[in-house]
């Protein structure tokens, strides 16, 4: 039973500012739930990422990726080894964005941080975890289990999902969802005209 | 909102007008997607059975002039290439024919509705029936741009568009609304504008060759056979077997909807318009082909596999289908032939009436395998399910005929007729190929001018605007 | 080399020696292998077309009993199930008739070849060609053990390995060497030795029925085809159209070569035998079963949909395949009745030549696609080419028909006969039932106490060795 207590509770740096972030949280609560939209951050929506246009580039290179119909952002971004985990990883991450956000100090060229990058590896494991531990699985590759499990698997997959190039400038046109018009307002009109 | 900051990092050079046709204004602001697009003229890739080359289907399988005998295909009939070449085409093809006026010529103005971005500026200006009404000439000086950015992108936002009201339409009488439609699937329905079966409805409004697509059962063969079997539809008139048939025109949505790619949420465009990186940047390739042509960045975005391995997969695929699918053809001929024979020897329409609906079914299946050309990989457990079910109708059609002709005094095989070429069997059919040329030629020469002519001056006068 | 270590760390509980073919003692030394075989044995499970359960086949589909007339599987087939009943199955069936003793009875020994680890043991005793020799009835005593561990492991090493000769000689006729076979190629062919077409060669050793795989040209049913063709060869001659027909065996392994998996390398066993997690410890389910039962340890290993997602996937595949197959397996029966009729009427042996082998062609396809039960998941779209042509040959054969049995002075459509049960079906074709039946019941009562008997005292004087 500790041990369960213990596996829910966040990691050891991480205990007095989760407790002061609860605060805040519950504080300013109702006032920022209505402001910015915010229930929307607690789903698993990976359209909830692009409310910020610096996550463009993310958003756009994944949508282009084998993983788009598998693996949202907090697939990968966020801990799945416990609930708790996982709202306190996402409130985290989430405040700290959104003030560099306010702030406008966002940097042409986002790079992961190590606490996210382990974040990212152990999903990567607990997707894959079957493909690279049996040995149905191994006997295909040549690379060793072993060898796999304690590299970063994005030293070897590059390209999984983002690429190398997801800079700002990098995909300034990227098109993200906002499809109201599907249906031009012209056509819209003439149409409902013709109907009557 | 900050939301849509980025769709305003670039540095607009024109403004780009509503109902704007003209690819080379919008390719201003739009460098790398214009150039990309205008690769869509390219022609310099033949895959096994497809590419950007211009094949002539009739000279590769003249059967196809026999299928059609009566109606225009047979005169005619390319596998399609780029986007770029789609008013060319049009205006080329013997099916459009030699139009002398406006009010001349075998095709209606419908037939202009998936090859520009004209035609939506011409609909919202006359409106949609109206549009639809009188011949294909009339808009000969209209519609000049090929399919481009004001097809499936709105001005303002970029964001992807319909601008086809029937795909509306048929989205409405399926129950379907499609503004709700996500934006992955957006990613295929702007091609479901113009790659799907259709069909002129002369019901909706007096005078108009309404453009309806027939899914109102759904998108399998049968589906859209029932479709137009319940509203005695039928396109011509078959000159040999006397069968009232029905044309099937590219489903390559409908098909495709029906394959493992769509079922796993992959869009057209992940296939035929991938990422593409250059000069650091990435974006959408707008050089719409075969897929073949660019394994690296289509397939292999998802399939880890050698291009070699992936290239066998498809020729595979397509090998299997097309096998038993040049079989169907081969019956059907057979099937009408021997139509002919058991009319010639005083067959009468009762005898013949189950007959008729059975080669009318077979080569609906067949044409719904055949004619869009993606189908054999795209769906090919689905196709092949498709072309099963027509060879047994075809061969039951001629095990009737069989009897029939045993009954008619004649009980032996009806000979295969020769059609070892396009031109024999255009021959065969009874085709005056001279003169349908030669008439072309002279529509080329006086009135193609002038529709360009009338084109350059309604386009001068609007002008650019630069910021 | 440390790298075999893990296959010692266990403790051996016995010693395993060498044709051990009691499934029980190797499972001394490899509970959980042994267990999770033991499940073999359930009667759980039913998915749309398959599972454990015992499913009649002439009785879902009487049709069966008229295809197979004046063949034994017209008698008695099931749709196969757990491998902890190949014996008993075997030995209850209808197919293997009533022998009073060893050298009575319809079937060779040959047949026991896919039924039990006792066969390897036997081979070795007194060689292939002589095992192959005489009556079922003569190794009734000798084969008692369930396919089991030794079919397909080294009792040193618990190594895969390949104990049947077919299969080695299969591979050698092909110019192929089994022994260079990867560690994943071997996770499927420990099933090729026996999910596989066959035939018996009388050629090959005076005597023998000796057991061959058809693979010389190829894996397709066409390759086949010429294979049998080109040998003249036949499995029986049709009761009703006297056709010279060809049985296809579960060909399994070689359909599934055809499709995608075996493409990315996909093996039986990572299907059919995935990984399992139990008490902390990973081993390979022995379990052996349709995958449907276990759709999060098989598919989901590679595939993230949802469960009923892939479910969806294989019924909509075997749908669309088994449509068709259902609808050829129609055809061929008006077939044998037509050919009947013509045969009734006076036909010539000239006459009906051609008509015969479209028959045999047309079945023979037919039955390739419908013996392997997982084919139409398998590989879709090869099976569904294959269909196809078989629609077209049945359907060219009726054709040649309906003119012959005109010129016979019979210009009608002869009647489907009523088959709409299995007891219809066999009274159609003439099957003395009841006595097959009281016949079968006794060899239950007499003959089987007596096999046990002998293989108990056998194996009591074996013992077990424990360490
Ligand atoms: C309020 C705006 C905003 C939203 C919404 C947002 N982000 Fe961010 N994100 C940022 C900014 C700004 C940075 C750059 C921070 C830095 O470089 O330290 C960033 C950086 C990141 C990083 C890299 C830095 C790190 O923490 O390792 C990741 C990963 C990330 N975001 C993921 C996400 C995911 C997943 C979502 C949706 C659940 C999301 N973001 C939603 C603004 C936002
Ligand atoms: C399949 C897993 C996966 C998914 C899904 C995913 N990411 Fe990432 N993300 C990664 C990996 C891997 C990295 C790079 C880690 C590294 O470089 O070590 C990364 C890095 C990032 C970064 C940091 C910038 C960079 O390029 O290094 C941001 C921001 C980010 N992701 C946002 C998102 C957003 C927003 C989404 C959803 C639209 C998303 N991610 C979906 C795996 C994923
Ligand atoms: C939510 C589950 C999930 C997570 C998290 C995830 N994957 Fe995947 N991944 C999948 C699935 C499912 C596929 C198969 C996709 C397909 O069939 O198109 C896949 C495919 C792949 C492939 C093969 C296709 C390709 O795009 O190259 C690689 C490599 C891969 N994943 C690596 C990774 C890495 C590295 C990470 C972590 C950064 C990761 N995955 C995270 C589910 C996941
Ligand atoms: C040392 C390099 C390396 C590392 C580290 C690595 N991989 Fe891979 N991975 C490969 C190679 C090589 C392949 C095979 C690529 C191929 O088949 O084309 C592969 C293939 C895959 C595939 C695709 C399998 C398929 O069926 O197509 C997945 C998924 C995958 N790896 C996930 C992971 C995950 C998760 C990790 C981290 C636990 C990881 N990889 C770490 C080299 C690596
Ligand atoms: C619903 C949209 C639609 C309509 C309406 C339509 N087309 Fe097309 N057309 C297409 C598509 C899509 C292709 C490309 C087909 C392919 O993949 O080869 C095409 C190709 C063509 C081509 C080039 C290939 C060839 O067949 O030589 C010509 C010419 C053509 N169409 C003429 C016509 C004519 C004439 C009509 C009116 C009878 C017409 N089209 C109506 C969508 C349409
Ligand atoms: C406005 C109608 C229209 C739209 C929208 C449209 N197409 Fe086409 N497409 C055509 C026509 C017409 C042709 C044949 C042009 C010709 O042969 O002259 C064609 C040809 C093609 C070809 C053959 C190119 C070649 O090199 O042979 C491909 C591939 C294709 N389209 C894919 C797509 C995809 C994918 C989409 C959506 C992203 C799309 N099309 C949207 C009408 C359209
Ligand atoms: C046949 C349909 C079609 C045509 C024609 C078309 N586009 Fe696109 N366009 C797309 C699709 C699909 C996307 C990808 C949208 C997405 O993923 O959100 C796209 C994306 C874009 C984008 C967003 C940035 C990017 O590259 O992803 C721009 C800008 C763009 N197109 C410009 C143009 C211009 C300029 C033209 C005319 C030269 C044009 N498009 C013609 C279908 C089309
Ligand atoms: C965006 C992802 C994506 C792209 C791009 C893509 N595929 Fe696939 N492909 C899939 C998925 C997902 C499946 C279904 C198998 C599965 O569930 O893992 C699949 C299945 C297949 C199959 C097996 C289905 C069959 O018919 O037997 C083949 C072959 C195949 N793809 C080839 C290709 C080729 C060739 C291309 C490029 C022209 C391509 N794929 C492009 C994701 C993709
Ligand atoms: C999984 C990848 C994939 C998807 C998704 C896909 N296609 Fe294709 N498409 C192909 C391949 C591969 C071919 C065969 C090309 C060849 O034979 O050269 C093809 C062929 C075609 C062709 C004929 C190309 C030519 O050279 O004339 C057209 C038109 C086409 N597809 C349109 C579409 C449309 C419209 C959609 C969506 C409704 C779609 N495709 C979805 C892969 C795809
Ligand atoms: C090359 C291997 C092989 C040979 C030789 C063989 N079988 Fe089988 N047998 C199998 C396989 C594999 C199955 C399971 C088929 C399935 O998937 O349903 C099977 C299933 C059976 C079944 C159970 C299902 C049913 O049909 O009722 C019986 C009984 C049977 N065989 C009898 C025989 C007889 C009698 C012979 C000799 C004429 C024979 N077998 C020869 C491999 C073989
Ligand atoms: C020694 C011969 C032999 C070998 C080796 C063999 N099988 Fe079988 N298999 C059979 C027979 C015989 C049956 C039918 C048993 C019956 O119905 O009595 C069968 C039945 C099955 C069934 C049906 C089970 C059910 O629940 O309906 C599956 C699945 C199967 N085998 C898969 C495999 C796989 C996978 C392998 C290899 C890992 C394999 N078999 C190896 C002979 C064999
Ligand atoms: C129809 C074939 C077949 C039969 C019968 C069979 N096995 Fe296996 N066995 C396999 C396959 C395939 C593997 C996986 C081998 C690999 O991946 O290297 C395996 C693996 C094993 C392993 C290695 C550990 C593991 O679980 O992966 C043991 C131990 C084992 N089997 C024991 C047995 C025993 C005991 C029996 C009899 C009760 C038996 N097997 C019957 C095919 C069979
Ligand atoms: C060891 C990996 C693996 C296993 C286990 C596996 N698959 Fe696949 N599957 C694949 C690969 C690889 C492809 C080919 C597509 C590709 O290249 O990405 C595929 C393709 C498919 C396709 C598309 C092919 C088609 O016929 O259209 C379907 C559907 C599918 N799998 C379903 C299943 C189901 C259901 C199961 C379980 C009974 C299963 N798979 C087990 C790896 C696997
Ligand atoms: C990609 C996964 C996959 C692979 C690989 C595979 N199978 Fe299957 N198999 C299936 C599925 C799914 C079914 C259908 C089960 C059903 O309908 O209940 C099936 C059905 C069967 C059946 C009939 C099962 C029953 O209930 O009677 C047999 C026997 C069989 N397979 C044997 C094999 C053999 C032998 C191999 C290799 C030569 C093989 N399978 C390879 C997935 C697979
Ligand atoms: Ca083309
Ligand atoms: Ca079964």
């Amino acid at each position: 039973m500790r041990e369960f207590i213990k596996k829910l509770l966040p990691p050891n740096g991480w205990q007095v500012p989760v407790v002061i972030l609860l605060g805040i949280i519950i504080g300013l609560g109702l006032y920022i739930f209505r402001i910015s939209n915010a229930s929307s951050y607690l789903s698993d929506n990976s359209e909830t990422c692009i409310n910020c246009h610096v996550m463009n580039p993310q958003y756009a290179t994944w949508v282009h990726s084998s993983h788009r119909e598998v693996a949202n952002c907090n697939d990968c971004h966020v801990p799945h080894n416990n609930v708790l985990n996982k709202y306190y990883f996402k409130a985290k991450d989430g405040l700290r964005h959104a003030t560099i956000f306010t702030m406008r100090d966002e940097p042409q060229v986002i790079f992961i941080k190590e606490e996210g990058k382990e974040v990212v590896q152990q999903n990567c494991i607990r997707c894959h975890e079957k493909l690279v531990t049996d040995n149905a699985g191994i006997a295909r590759f040549e690379t060793s289990k072993h060898f796999r499990m304690e590299r970063s698997c994005v030293e070897c997959h590059r390209e999984t999902p983002h690429g190398r190039v997801n800079s700002l400038a990098a995909v300034p046109n990227a098109q993200i969802p906002k499809l109201e018009t599907v249906v031009p307002g012209w056509l819209d009109k003439i149409m409902n005209k013709s109907k009557k | 909102e900050r939301r849509s900051e980025t769709a305003y990092v670039y540095k607009p050079q024109v403004k780009i007008n509503d109902w704007e046709p003209r690819n080379e204004v919008w390719g201003k602001n739009f460098p790398r997607e214009f150039q990309s697009y205008r690769q869509t003229a390219q022609r310099d890739f033949k895959s096994k059975y497809n590419g950007n080359v211009m094949i002539d289907m009739l000279e590769v399988d003249p059967r196809l002039v026999v299928l059609w005998a009566g109606y225009g295909f047979s005169k005619d009939y390319n596998q399609g290439r780029g986007h770029a070449y789609a008013v060319e085409d049009v205006r080329n093809s013997l099916r459009t024919g030699s139009p002398k006026n406006e009010n001349d010529g075998p095709m209606p103005s419908t037939c202009w509705t998936c090859k520009s971005p004209d035609v939506p500026r011409m609909m919202n200006q006359a409106g949609i029936a109206e549009f639809y009404k009188g011949k294909w000439a009339r808009l000969g000086g209209e519609i000049v741009n090929p399919i481009g950015c004001a097809d499936c992108h709105d001005p303002e936002t970029m964001n992807l568009q319909i601008s086809r009201p029937a795909l509306i339409e048929a989205f409405e009488r399926q129950g379907k609304d499609i503004t709700k439609a996500s934006h992955q699937e957006m990613r295929s329905l702007v091609c479901a504008q113009c790659h799907v079966e259709y069909y002129f409805n002369k019901e909706i409004v007096e005078g108009a060759q309404y453009l309806t697509f027939p899914w109102d059962n759904g998108y399998t063969a049968e589906k859209m056979e029932a479709y137009y079997d319940n509203r005695g539809f039928s396109d011509w008139t078959h000159a040999l077997s006397k069968a009232p048939m029905l044309k099937a025109q590219h489903p390559g949505y409908e098909t495709y909807m029906t394959g493992v790619h769509a079922a796993r949420g992959v869009s057209c465009a992940d296939c035929h318009m991938p990422y593409k990186s250059e000069g650091g940047q990435k974006f959408t390739d707008h050089h719409i082909q075969s897929p073949l042509n660019n394994v690296a960045n289509s397939c292999q975005v998802c399939h880890r596999q050698e291009t070699a391995q992936l290239l066998k997969d498809v020729f595979e695929r397509q090998d299997r289908i097309i096998e038993n699918r040049d079989k169907l053809e081969e019956l059907l001929v057979r099937a009408h032939v021997e139509a002919k024979k058991a009319w010639d020897l005083g067959a009468t329409k009762e005898q013949m009436q189950g007959i008729l609906m059975d080669i009318r079914h077979a080569q609906w299946r067949w044409d719904y395998a055949a004619a869009a050309h993606g189908a054999s990989f795209h769906s090919p457990v689905e196709i092949g399910r498709t072309i099963s079910t027509g060879i047994t109708i075809a061969q039951e059609g001629r095990i009737k005929l069989a009897r029939l002709l045993a009954d008619l005094g004649f009980n032996e095989e009806v000979p295969y007729p020769d059609i070892s070429t396009k031109a024999k069997a255009q021959e065969f059919i009874g085709l005056p190929m001279d003169k349908l040329n030669e008439e072309k030629e002279e529509f080329k020469e006086t009135i193609l001018p002038k529709w360009d002519e009338e084109a350059r001056k309604r386009e001068d006068a609007w002008g650019v605007s630069y910021n």
